[in-house]
């Protein structure tokens, strides 16, 4: 059972997405507040799992934009340019040349297949008479067609999205330290004090500070009353709030810490930072018995019989047997920076990194996470599929020689033959770019020394 | 005379840490009027003393040109090779250049090497003597030691990301003093004299704090406090019988785990580094300690913790090639064979600098796992 | 103090301690740069605004080749500089200054520049933590114009700026030269040699608010004693200037006869990283904002040449990684290719101060009235050095800097430079930069 | 300024005070230094310790600090609206050892008005953001692209109150509430037109001007005393550092400040506030002097482990001790010069050679240890030595300017420095040079009064590090202050501790910064009585501060020129006119 680690987060007053068309699957789907603003009428907001509410066509599947992530070793970014898009109906060959030492104008793998960028990110089309609105303003197409642009960056969806909820097209969480210019989900600002943030961690929608240091609650608080006086000042500070605040707003009120000094309560949980907190983003005032890290929503359960091992960088998650999961990521050096992790891609990147291109030994050295007959994933996030382990293809369910697997955001999970003890991460940024590009990354949980010094 | 830690202690000092504060030995004895030596151990605090690691190097004796000991040259790396591997541009592909040639690195052979490579001629070298041997086969330093092992120089030593100017050579001790993960942290305890003393036991430790950078921002200062990581870093806990003679430390022999991540990512961090019996051998003092840490790293650890903290444009950077180096590497093997005979270590060593730091060791607090899962948190790394 | 002990300290740390006998600053009077402008003036007798501007180049400069003997004027063109001989008369080269990291760590084609334009060094990957010089200077004299400030990339990524408002801002960089045409000159130009005018309403609410402020000071002049009363004037005297401002802003600009919008481009520069596409798009985008300058659309801008990923035909790795591969020509001590890269950035320098120059304005050139302050990543990029470091400025700031000299840092803080041209821009400044990076010594060799 | 200062000690009516008189013998020539004066009774033996009856203090027109002004904004719009690179607002001139002080004299140019008004600017646009206004706003327009007035007349209130720090007079509001309906009908946006009503409030002068006023005190006729509103104010910005919160206003508001036993409890409230803690680090930092910290360094060869960190680390382990020692703990305030406790950073770890957490730790230095006292902390002896080496003599004199009032003279503009500067193998320590430098008659005078302080921390180089030698030559740490011999720095922190200068000083400082004004002879009367009930009370800050908070002085105003006291009267009559109009 997934622990709550604010306890009135079990019975969550935001309503549940939308309220039509939603399949039981999406139950977690969670619409978290955020600040509404003029968009487009086909646009709506749709509540996901793993990262908040989100941007969705009229199907409800979920709005993207092509930039993020960072560029390789100073060789340029890829991405669309403000108020163009650079993902185009042809099929694009040859590689850019951004995977240095590698030159550009090199065949592409699989190309009999490889799809063109326009297809796997059908755009977000405009109508002809659609005007701008808000942040939205339309953008024409080198083909002449209008296409929705979100701060003027244009906007698409991704056929790896099936359901409402889904956010498969980022890839790996929000893709952070991905090398290759990625496809992020657009959201609307989430609706929080200035002071506050919310990150999308494995563990759920952490709330943070905004310079990205994590809030925390204590246990001996009472509703909307701090007890932490005295020495626990010394270790907690009280978030302060402005003394003109109102005092309630949703899930946010303010109370009196002394006359004149008001402090941020969340769900009637006074909210405080760690003094000397070890990185942003950190497990580490949780750790002091009675504090808890704070979620806006909480990451839906891992599969059941998954467990949580620790290691040297801190807690991995992992199979039954305490075998540590990986995810596979890859993105390629084409101008439309295509991502290569999933099923319905060429499999050849990853089986050069896991076998060499022998496919039989790169099935016995990360074996995919088989999950049981009956397995049922309680979330939308997490899923069973079957897959040909020959192909790397997912099969309909039931075909001779198919494996039943585990999926994260429809991606299958494997782990690593020669990971012995629970906790070993040895095929750990196995792969190109330190597996950011092209590679196995754990699926980490708690990640203690991400923070350099 | 057993290793002792106690929960709370902070070696050389008597009073604990607590909610109301600490109180320990001054930075000088008590009223100190007379003048007294310059420079006395008064880091030595109740037996015990701790440096943090500011350098490491993989020991690698050069001549001014490297004419000497490299006279074909130095490798080729992945962009060199590139070339001779895929001749004809008019057929390169991403699968016949960049896939395959990753595919080899993360799945090296031993098969012989199509292209050239150049091992180290001659044998002069720096390290220690691993087996206590003289062999025909064995280095001697350049002020004529003779029985030094290290067949890791002469399989890397003509590449020239492992020499003095080579990227990795640079990067390398900085990761060590900057990556918050590869903090390492030495104590030494049951110390009387570090002059000379024939019974003291050096443990390691991962450090948790910040090094502590002086003016100049170019090295550290003793005198900083580092906390050892009981909860995440036990793996790297090794302790090591060891004397002094003369103020050289020297210690018996222990596989070791190092942690070894990058310090651009720390999270590709992971399968660390492991050197089957390693020693020190190092010039101790109040405020620093150097010299060399020798023993047998384990091909796989080493060869993967290379890859996974530096990838194939950074090894372009300085000519190394990972398909065409394991082979070096399992070529010049000499240490703990496998079941088919087959050695899995090559000796090795490390140039090492340290500064002087107070280790403490924290009340012993379990970090909590972010998430309950029905499964329980299992620490793991122990060393056998 | 002659002693032998001097030559052994920090020479920085020394001239600082030096003020008043102790480790200690005191309020310097201002420069009197402030007092005695004396630029050029406008025909009706205004005098010509100063404006600031500033350029950056990636990865250092070979000292062997770059760094001149001479120091003072008529100082020899280097090796390296070869491509400024046409420019010398109008800038100042300025080496061997030092971006101190203290605590913080190095980050690498970071911690050098960010120093250079905020004063602090980053204590974390990829921040910016504060305020860039630019900035300081145009929430200084910004204001008035158009846009506070511009800046533009020759790189073609927008994230190739150096200006920043705060950590979480960035002023994203123009990348292309069409969109930065229309940005400056489409339809929303107002040409102030055009017949028509509208205000900005924004400033005319602000405008008319004040004067419920200035009837606050006649309240508080009620309560307050006669000394203090002048206190109260002279508040009133700054709010009257407040209003002047806004006024300004609200009165169609005076003709300037040096603004003449450019013609529209038939198309928009190559992308690509190649130096000769680099300096194509550089010179398109340097012609753009010296106009944009001149025709008082800003005061304040930024051009970036390029960062770590300029390419050279025919070599097959771009700069940063030739910084890092390139093993030094053992005849000449340098390296020769990544030199060669250092060389076309200074051509692209001189292009810049060139297109300011050629600019008349008043009695001389546009380039009289603007100081251009450049810097750069690393003293040597293959190392990743703070020390060493080049920076440059040019035009002499409306009379108040002297220009054609080389100055040599002697080691001292790269902020000494920004912290003179914050003097020479007006700001009313004690000191700039924190920990070491703090200083309160202007560079007094180029002040006229 | 010192000879001014010992003219009124000699001529001052009072004996009895011994501890002010003390701290007025000052140093008016240095040929003769003070003697025997330690010796002088004890404070505790006066017996009155009854205000002066006409105590009072001048009225004064203070500029913000860019401190006082964020911290004021930030209270009333959130700790995240704190534009601290706009707010830079030109350094007032140090005066009597404040800046404080020199705030009621400071000038406001153009240059300065602009950055008023661009911080205005900069606060509203924040404020009025769309993230922000919905958790600041007690109320949502109608329509956000029309004027609101009543939501805007609600804000304005609210936020006018706090930033004049008296309720706005309704004509006052209905202007500013104009003024945002105009131009949010102009601008299409309610709340870009209400921003530039918190625009205008912003660059007001009464924001930035705190304004003293006066009314007639009904318990003293033909007296003076602040209004209610100013003695707000006063209370707020001296225990806060920040104006006058909703509480502060409300017993202004009620009248309840100006009767003593609302005054009690008002300033009872505000010292057990976690907000004391604030205002006391701004008083102790303007009273150390601590804004040069930021411009010291030190020679890195000489001292490498003296980085910018250490600097800001130091700073801060000096507050720490402060509020640790004077408001958390409540000790006597001349135990701050023996105690051995402290707090430690992990960077000055490395100073003072100790062992830290990885954060900041209380820690105790144990007896007999040569720390003790905060003259042994870095932030002192790093703060007044040279660059590359120590300075018993810039120590000695920060020692007697900043902690016991007494002005040193400067050095002649001719003196050669060559005996102390240059090399000469027969002088190894600072004392051997020093005792050279003194055979010198033009500079004895001074280093008499300096020196025998500043040696006996020589066991601290020029960066606060422990030394028992300079250079292998045994350091010579004995000296005497006033009289009072000792043999190390331990005896020099006790020394300081029983000196009754040191109180007197700490009464004058805290007096001037509470009443923003410069004290002269008029005052001393009133500072004999202060010193007297601090000694009473046991030398606590926060009962020196309830002392002075509570006093008469602190609230009636003597007005400068007696002549022009009954205009003035009415004027301050009529000021509450216009104040409520």
């Amino acid at each position: 059972m997934f622990k709550r680690t604010v306890a009135s987060c079990v019975v969550l007053a935001a309503a549940v997405a939308g309220g039509t068309g939603i399949a039981a699957e999406t139950k977690n789907s969670v619409l978290e507040a955020y600040v509404h603003e003029p968009m487009p009428s086909i646009v709506q907001v749709v509540g996901t799992e793993m990262d908040g509410p989100v941007f969705a066509d009229s199907r409800g599947h979920t709005l993207y934009v092509f930039g993020g992530g960072r560029d390789r070793g100073g060789y340029g970014g890829g991405g669309d340019p403000k108020d163009k898009s650079n993902c185009h109906t042809t099929v694009d060959k040859v590689t850019t040349g951004n995977m240095a030492p590698w030159p550009a104008g090199m065949e592409l793998p699989d190309l009999a297949t490889r799809k063109s960028c326009a297809e796997v990110w059908p755009p977000l089309y405009a109508a002809d008479d659609a005007k701008p609105v808000g942040n939205w303003s339309i953008i024409t197409r080198d083909d002449g067609k209008k296409q929705w642009a979100f701060d003027h960056k244009a906007v698409y969806t991704s056929t790896l999205d099936q359901r409402q909820g889904d956010v498969n097209g980022g890839g790996y969480l929000h893709a952070q330290g991905a090398s290759g210019t990625v496809r992020t989900p657009i959201s609307p600002r989430e609706d929080l004090p200035a002071q506050f943030d919310v990150e999308s961690m494995p563990t759920g929608r952490m709330l943070t500070l905004v310079d990205g240091f994590s809030v925390y609650t204590w246990d001996k608080d009472g509703p909307n009353k701090s007890n932490c006086d005295g020495a626990c000042l010394a270790q907690w500070k009280p978030v302060l709030a402005a003394a003109t605040a109102p005092q309630v707003h949703g899930d946010w009120a303010i109370i009196a810490r002394s006359p004149g000094v008001f402090q941020w309560t969340y769900r009637k949980k006074p909210l405080y930072a760690l003094n000397g907190d070890q990185q942003k983003r950190s497990f580490h005032g949780a750790d002091i018995p009675g504090w808890h890290n704070v979620y806006t929503t909480p990451g839906p359960a891992f599969p059941k019989g998954f467990t949580v091992q620790r290691n040297p960088g801190g807690d991995v998650l992992a199979d039954a047997s305490g075998k540590t999961i990986y995810i596979f990521n890859c993105i390629e050096d084409a101008a439309d920076q295509q991502a290569c992790d999933h099923p319905t891609t060429t499999q050849q990147y990853r089986w050069a990194i896991c076998g060499g291109f022998d496919v039989k030994k790169c099935n016995a050295d990360f074996p995919y996470v088989v999950a049981d007959k009956n397995a049922k994933s309680t979330s939308q996030i997490w899923g069973v599929k079957d897959v040909d382990p020959t192909t790397g293809r997912y099969v309909d369910p039931g075909t001779p020689g198919s494996v039943h697997v585990w999926t994260f955001r429809d991606r299958p999970l494997y782990t690593f033959a020669r990971d012995t003890a629970p906790g070993d991460v040895r095929a750990n940024a196995w792969g190109e770019g330190n597996g950011w590009r092209n590679g196995f990354h754990a699926f980490w949980v708690r990640e203690e020394f991400r923070r350099q010094f | 005379m057993k290793n002792t830690h106690v929960a709370g202690l902070i070696s050389g000092v008597v009073a604990l840490f607590g909610a109301a504060g600490m109180t320990q030995a001054a930075d000088a004895p008590a009223a100190a009027p007379a003048a007294a030596p310059a420079g006395a151990a008064d880091t030595v605090r109740n037996r015990a003393i701790g440096y943090v690691m500011v350098s490491e190097n993989r020991a690698i004796y050069e001549t001014k040109d490297g004419k000497t000991e490299c006279p074909q040259g130095y490798n080729d790396g992945p962009r060199e090779q590139f070339k001779l591997r895929n001749p004809d541009e008019a057929k390169r592909t991403v699968m016949n250049t960049r896939l395959s040639f990753e595919s080899e690195v993360w799945h090296p052979a031993t098969t012989p090497d199509p292209l050239p490579y150049h091992y180290i001629q001659g044998n002069i070298g720096e390290g220690l003597n691993l087996d206590g041997k003289v062999g025909p086969n064995d280095l001697s330093s350049p002020l004529g030691e003779k029985g030094i092992d290290n067949n890791l120089y002469r399989a890397i030593g003509c590449t020239r990301n492992f020499r003095a100017d080579g990227e990795t050579s640079i990067l390398t001790p900085q990761w060590r003093s900057r990556a918050r993960y590869n903090t390492f942290v030495i104590e030494l305890t049951d110390v009387d004299s570090l002059a000379n003393d024939d019974d003291v036991t050096v443990t390691t430790y991962r450090g948790l704090d910040k090094l502590i950078a002086d003016a100049t921002g170019n090295s550290y200062l003793p005198g900083g406090t580092q906390t050892a990581d009981m909860t995440f870093g036990r793996k790297f806990i090794q302790s090591f019988k060891g004397k002094i003679k003369d103020g050289v430390l020297t210690t018996e022999a222990k596989d070791l785990w190092m942690p070894t991540a990058s310090v651009y990512d720390p999270r590709d961090g992971g399968p660390d580094t492991l050197y089957r019996a390693m020693r020190f051998q190092l010039n101790v003092a109040a405020k620093s300690a150097d010299g060399y840490m020798g023993g047998y790293a384990d091909i796989e650890s080493w060869y993967y913790a290379s890859h996974n903290t530096r990838d194939a444009l950074h090894q372009s950077y300085g000519g190394t090639s990972g398909p065409s180096m394991y082979r070096a590497l399992m070529k010049l093997a000499d240490y703990a064979p496998d079941k088919n005979g087959v050695n899995t270590a090559i000796s090795s060593a490390l140039n090492v600098r340290f500064t002087q730091v107070f280790v403490r060791h924290p009340d012993a607090q379990v970090a909590k796992a972010p998430i309950d899962t029905s499964a329980t948190i299992q620490t793991t790394g122990q060393r056998e | 103090m002659t002693n032998s002990i001097l030559s052994k300290l920090n020479r920085r740390r020394v001239l600082r301690g030096m003020v008043d006998g102790g480790a200690v600053t005191v309020a310097l009077p201002l420069l009197n740069v402030f007092l005695n402008g004396n630029g050029t003036a406008l025909a009706d007798g205004k005098p010509m605004p100063v404006r600031f501007g500033t350029w950056y180049w990636g990865l250092g400069v070979a000292k062997d080749v770059f760094v001149p003997k001479k120091v003072g004027a008529n100082w020899e063109i280097t090796e390296e500089m070869e491509a400024l001989r046409g420019v010398q008369k109008h800038i100042n080269v300025f080496t061997n200054f030092t971006a101190f990291k203290d605590n913080a760590q190095n980050f690498c084609h970071h911690t050098g520049w960010v120093i250079g334009r905020t004063g602090i060094a980053p204590m974390q990957s990829g921040e910016v933590p504060g305020e860039t010089l630019d900035i300081s200077v145009a929430n200084s004299i910004g204001r008035t114009t158009r846009f506070r400030t511009l800046t533009a990339s020759a790189s073609g990524s927008a994230r190739d700026t150096q200006s920043y408002d705060n950590p979480q801002t960035p002023n994203a960089a123009e990348t292309s030269p069409m969109a930065f045409y229309t940005r400056l000159f489409g339809p929303d130009f107002q040409d102030p040699n055009a017949p028509t005018f509208t205000p900005n309403p924004k400033i005319m609410v602000r405008k008319s608010a004040l004067s419920g402020v200035m009837d606050d000071i006649k309240d508080l002049n009620k309560v307050v004693g006669s000394e203090d009363r002048e206190r109260i004037e002279q508040y009133f005297t700054g709010l009257r200037h407040i209003e002047q401002q806004f006024q300004q802003q609200l009165t169609k600009p005076e003709p300037i006869a040096s603004c003449k919008a450019p013609e529209k481009f038939k198309e928009d520069a190559k992308n690509g990283t190649d130096t000769t596409l680099m300096a194509a798009r550089h010179k398109m985008l340097s012609d753009l904002m010296a106009m944009a300058v001149a025709c008082d659309q800003t005061r304040v801008f930024n051009m970036t040449y390029g960062g770590q990923g300029v390419t050279k035909l025919g070599y097959e790795k771009p700069h940063h990684t030739c910084t890092h591969e390139e093993p030094v020509d053992e005849k000449l001590g340098y390296q020769t290719v990544c030199s060669w890269f250092t060389r076309r950035a200074f051509e692209n320098w001189a292009y810049v101060v060139d297109a300011f120059a050629k600019i008349k304005e008043g009695d001389g050139s546009l380039l009289d009235n603007v100081l251009i302050y450049a810097n750069t990543d690393h003293g040597l990029a293959r190392i990743h050095s703070l020390d060493g470091m080049a920076m440059f400025t040019a035009g002499r700031a409306g009379g108040k800097m002297k220009t054609g000299l080389h100055v040599a840092g002697d080691g001292s803080p790269v902020t000494r430079l920004g912290y003179t041209a914050m003097k020479v821009m007006g700001l009313n400044v004690r000191s700039w930069g924190t920990k070491s990076n703090n200083t309160s010594k202007e560079v007094g060799e180029i002040l006229a | 300024m010192y000879g001014k200062f010992s003219l009124v000690s000699h001529k001052s009516r009072l004996f009895c005070g011994a501890a002010v008189a003390l701290a007025a013998i000052a140093l008016a020539s240095c040929s003769a230094p003070p003697k025997g004066t330690a010796a002088a009774k004890p404070a505790t033996k006066v017996a009155s310790v009854k205000e002066p009856e006409d105590a009072a203090t001048q009225r004064h027109l203070h500029l913000l600090t860019s401190a006082q002004y964020l911290n004021t904004v930030s209270y009333a719009l959130g700790p995240d609206v704190r534009p601290e690179a706009e707010a830079r607002f030109a350094p007032t001139v140090r005066t009597d050892g404040l800046l404080q002080v020199g705030t009621s004299k400071a000038g406001v140019n153009d240059t300065q008005v602009e950055v008023f008004q661009k911080v205005a600017v900069a606060v509203a646009t924040t404020a009025m953001d769309p993230v922000r206004r919905k958790f600041l706003m007690p109320c949502t327009p109608k329509d956000e692209k029309a004027a609101d007035a009543a939501c805007a007349s609600q804000f304005i209130t609210r936020v006018g109150k706090l930033m004049f720090r008296r309720p706005l007079p309704a004509d006052k509001v209905a202007e500013l509430v104009n003024q945002a309906n105009a131009s949010a009908d102009r601008l299409q946006d309610f709340y870009a037109g209400l921003g530039v009503a918190i625009e205008a409030i912003l660059v007001s002068p009464k924001t930035l001007f705190v304004a003293e006023s006066v009314e007639p005190d009904p318990a003293h006729p033909g007296h003076l005393r602040l209004d209610a509103y100013s003695l707000a104010s006063r209370l707020s910005f001296f225990l806060w550092n920040s104006g006058p919160d909703e509480a502060v206003l409300k017993a202004a508001e009620t009248g309840e400040i100006q009767t003593p036993k609302g005054r009690a409890k008002l300033v009872e409230m505000m010292l057990a506030s976690p907000r004391l803690e604030a205002g006391m680090r701004a008083f102790f930092d303007d009273m150390l002097g601590f804004d040069e910290l930021s411009a010291l360094a030190k020679d890195a060869t000489v001292y490498p482990a003296f980085t910018g960190a250490t600097v800001e680390d130091a700073h801060e382990q000096t507050l720490r001790t402060m509020v640790d020692q004077l408001l958390v703990k409540n000790r006597d305030y001349r135990d701050l010069f023996t105690s051995r406790e402290t707090f430690l950073s992990p960077v000055l770890g490395a100073l003072y050679n100790l062992p830290t957490s990885s954060d900041w730790t209380a820690y105790t230095f144990p007896d007999g240890s040569p720390r003790t006292g905060f003259l042994t902390q870095i932030s002192f002896l790093a703060g007044h030595s040279h660059p590359g080496r120590s300075s018993p003599t810039l120590r000695g004199k920060a020692l007697r300017e900043i902690l016991m009032c007494q002005p040193v003279p400067r050095p002649p503009a001719n003196v050669d420095f060559s005996i102390v500067e240059n090399p000469n193998p027969n002088l190894h320590t600072a004392r051997d040079r020093l005792e050279l430098h003194r055979k010198n008659p033009v500079c004895a005078g001074c280093h008499k009064i300096t020196d025998p302080m500043g040696l006996a921390l020589e066991n601290f180089d020029g960066a606060g590090q422990y030394r028992d030698n300079e250079k292998g030559w045994k350091i010579d740490t004995s000296g005497a202050l006033d009289g009072k011999a000792f043999n190390d720095v331990i005896g020099l922190g006790q020394a300081m501790h029983d000196h009754p200068a040191v109180t007197s000083c700490m009464v004058k400082r805290v007096f001037a910064y509470g009443t923003g004004g410069s004290t002269d002879n008029q005052d001393q009367e009133e500072l004999a009585y202060y010193g007297a009930r601090f000694a009473e009370q046991g030398y606590r800050l926060k009962d020196l501060l309830r002392t002075v908070a509570l006093s008469q002085a602190f609230s009636t105003i003597r007005e400068s020129a007696p002549a022009e006291q009954p205009v003035k009267a009415a004027e301050a009559a009529s000021s509450d006119a216009i104040n409520a109009k």
